[in-house]
């Protein structure tokens, strides 16, 4: 299938709809990680960063970095106002005590019952890497994964069952890729939206477990082009 | 949690929400950092069958006092009900309310362990004593523990010096005791403090309790009831 | 026997031989309360409360009282130089996860085990309290009782087995009482020191546990008349 | 724990009794607040089997990445070894050092268990997953939970922004991050500090590590090994 898909700045966009206004956001490595910037204006919302940092503001600036603040992929930050300091053991009772609102990380697979494996690819070189992302997963009252719908070879990467060691089962609530938008309910996958150009049928080839959708299903507005 | 505008005009509108049989945590020690402004406006708004965490029951009719007099409250867990507590212990003699003896530290850390998401762990307080019946005891490396489990609640209410309007909290000296914990262990957290700043007025690194804890801030300002 | 007995405040003196300098101590309530007084000139120990503080000072002078700097006995106190506050989870911390030095708590029964027994009178009214007492017993690297040798009606608080309510099992390291100084050992009740005036068979006699000691035992050295 | 003149003159001095097969905690996280002047002056020492927690492996020559360039290390319980832990991952790939992959909030929170006297608690993370293997699983309240021990060391390492000298530490923006809990889940914590000031220099409602945590302080201006 090759038409037009989103782009890795279009998922983060079109991810960043979901959150609430004053939403605490702890926000994973790769697509996640672009979220910050399309926060939807009008909106406000507070980023958590597991290493000790609420209220993480962008980057720095070139030239004005300061390495004792950094932010979980070691990249120097800002804080914004009415930003807290605290110890990764406080930062830790935030996620797994359920205390932030919307955690959206990438994924590598999510299975039809809301599993998440993106820690590790089965067969990998080196000792692989857990990090924060179980914590987090398990924790999130709301967790967002935003990935590509297919591999690079194709492969599907929402399936009915994961093939990748886990990070953590029955987590999952709602999955933005560049095809859909897809929510996990209780006995299934709900399909909510369709890229642009994209039809039911369509998304569903590239899937590997079954969605079920409304007759309708409408197509993603998305804030950037 | 995301709460907008957490600052609340009053005590009254702080509390009023709060259902018959709610449970809550009340922060405070030894005369210090008890949200007695929140209390009397319970007091004033009825709540009834009422569970109560807190490390004591009150003096006279301060701190938690007043909630006993009225018999606001069905059953209270504690680790110093105090010989001050006449209300409560009237009541405790007379059978009208339960309460469960915790030991000090291990209140603080059943709490500790809700807001972390730990749902129980084994404790070597109160191994061989009244503390330990009916729970489960284990050893690791040769030592004997108990198995507790995590206490929460729908509200705390607590004591701070000052917040800012996000909810970030600093306390002052030995004020501070429960309150932070019980921030991390209660759907609700509201927050009667002597002063509330501008956002950015509070330094980040000296931040005791952050915002994300807080759902509702009342300013009230020196009142003591003790 | 109507030999005198050391007072409460000669007790707290001979206690507060046994800490070493540096030491971070947390005193209990009653006799113990009393050794801050005592302590050694050249000697530099830190007042840990269960509330919150380390490095507590010296009760506030009247009028000069600050009702937000309590001890665990809700005295107004002062702080000394160094000096921190926490909340009494991390006060807990370092009582449970044994970081104090030193405790000292009263005690109304000593089992020759170790036992102590020191919140609840059986049969007493009322809902009773535990407090701290029990984190502490558990944690202390080196607990130390003060307490008078006999009850008001003479009955020895130093027994076989405790009849009242523990308060912890096999904690106690040290008795000092109006008598004697008494140490756990692990077989057996060792008497390092006796009241002046008064014999290791005197002692014996007011004591529901057997004593060991070597043929000759020192009497205390009271640093206070 | 009592322990007079905490300020050691070097950094050597501060490391010189670790014997080899020690258990050592070292703090820091993405860069901010490693103890790096402590691991080049135990890089000097020479220890050797050393059993090692730590967020990371080292980046290249820094952080922790001297101590297995030097071989130093034996095993190593983690969260994320980090692609840039060169001489980590040739090890491990030879099969010469042991890996415990922890994720990272429970390497957290069984330090803080065996700092807070706690041996084993339940915990939600990694249920269903290779973490679980071969740890008692347990419900409560429905939920499924796994048992985790608590983990501490003979040292930890750390690193802080301030001292006063009787070991009071605050520290400074995210390099706070695992210093504080490894400072109570060891027999022996070493602080290195940007500055050492007078005792009463820092305000008390705002030292994060309070003094009895800490053991050994030396001051290493400055240094960053990234």
């Amino acid at each position: 299938m090759n038409k037009p898909r989103l782009t890795r700045e279009q998922i983060a966009a079109r991810a960043a709809l979901e959150l609430p206004d004053g939403a605490y956001v702890n926000l994973g490595w790769g697509i996640p990680n672009l979220v910050a910037s399309y926060v939807p204006s009008g909106i406000t919302v507070y980023f958590h960063s597991e290493n000790g940092i609420l209220g993480m503001g962008p980057r720095a600036k070139p030239g004005e970095e300061d390495f004792d603040l950094v932010d979980a992929m070691k990249v120097p930050v800002t804080v914004m106002p009415g930003a807290s300091f605290f110890s990764q053991v406080d930062a830790h009772v935030m996620t797994r005590g359920g205390h932030l609102d919307v955690c959206i990380l990438g994924g590598l697979q999510v299975s039809e019952r809301g599993d998440l494996a993106n820690w590790r690819v089965p067969g990998a070189k080196g000792a692989g890497g857990i990090g924060g992302a179980m914590d987090i997963s398990v924790g999130a009252p709301r967790l967002i994964v935003a990935m590509e719908h297919n591999a690079r070879d194709g492969a599907p990467k929402i399936v009915k069952r994961c093939t990748y060691p886990l990070t953590a089962v029955e987590c999952v609530h709602t999955v933005i890729t560049d095809l859909a938008v897809i929510d996990v309910a209780p006995e299934c996958l709900v399909l909510r939206e369709v890229a642009p150009g994209w039809t039911p049928a369509e998304v569903q080839e590239q899937t590997g477990a079954r969605l079920r959708h409304a007759p309708s299903v409408p197509t993603m507005v998305l804030p950037i082009g | 949690m995301a709460h907008k505008n957490k600052v609340f005009p009053t005590l009254d509108a702080a509390v009023a929400d709060i259902p018959d049989g709610a449970s809550i945590l009340f922060g405070g020690f030894g005369g210090a950092g008890f949200p007695n402004n929140l209390i009397q406006a319970l007091a004033r708004q009825g709540a009834k069958n009422l569970r109560v965490i807190s490390n004591n029951c009150g003096t006279g009719d301060g701190e938690l006092g007043i909630l006993f007099k009225n018999r606001q409250i069905r059953s209270v867990i504690a680790a110093f009900p105090g010989p001050g507590a006449k209300y409560f212990q009237e009541q405790f003699d007379a059978g009208e309310v339960e309460l469960e003896l915790v030991p000090q530290g291990i209140l603080c850390e059943r709490m500790r362990a809700y807001g972390a998401g730990i749902p129980a762990f084994y404790s070597p307080v109160g191994v061989g004593t009244e503390i330990a019946r009916g729970k489960e005891e284990r050893s690791f490396r040769g030592k004997r523990f108990i198995l507790e489990e995590a206490l929460g609640g729908d509200y705390a209410f607590i004591r701070a010096h000052r917040a800012d309007r996000l909810g970030n909290l600093v306390y002052r000296k030995a004020g501070r005791n429960f309150n932070p914990v019980m921030a991390t262990a209660a759907a609700t957290t509201i927050a009667e403090v002597e002063e509330i700043v501008e956002v950015g007025a509070l330094d980040p690194e000296t931040i005791v309790t952050p915002s994300v804890f807080v759902h509702r801030i009342v300013q009230a300002k020196g009142q003591r009831f003790v």
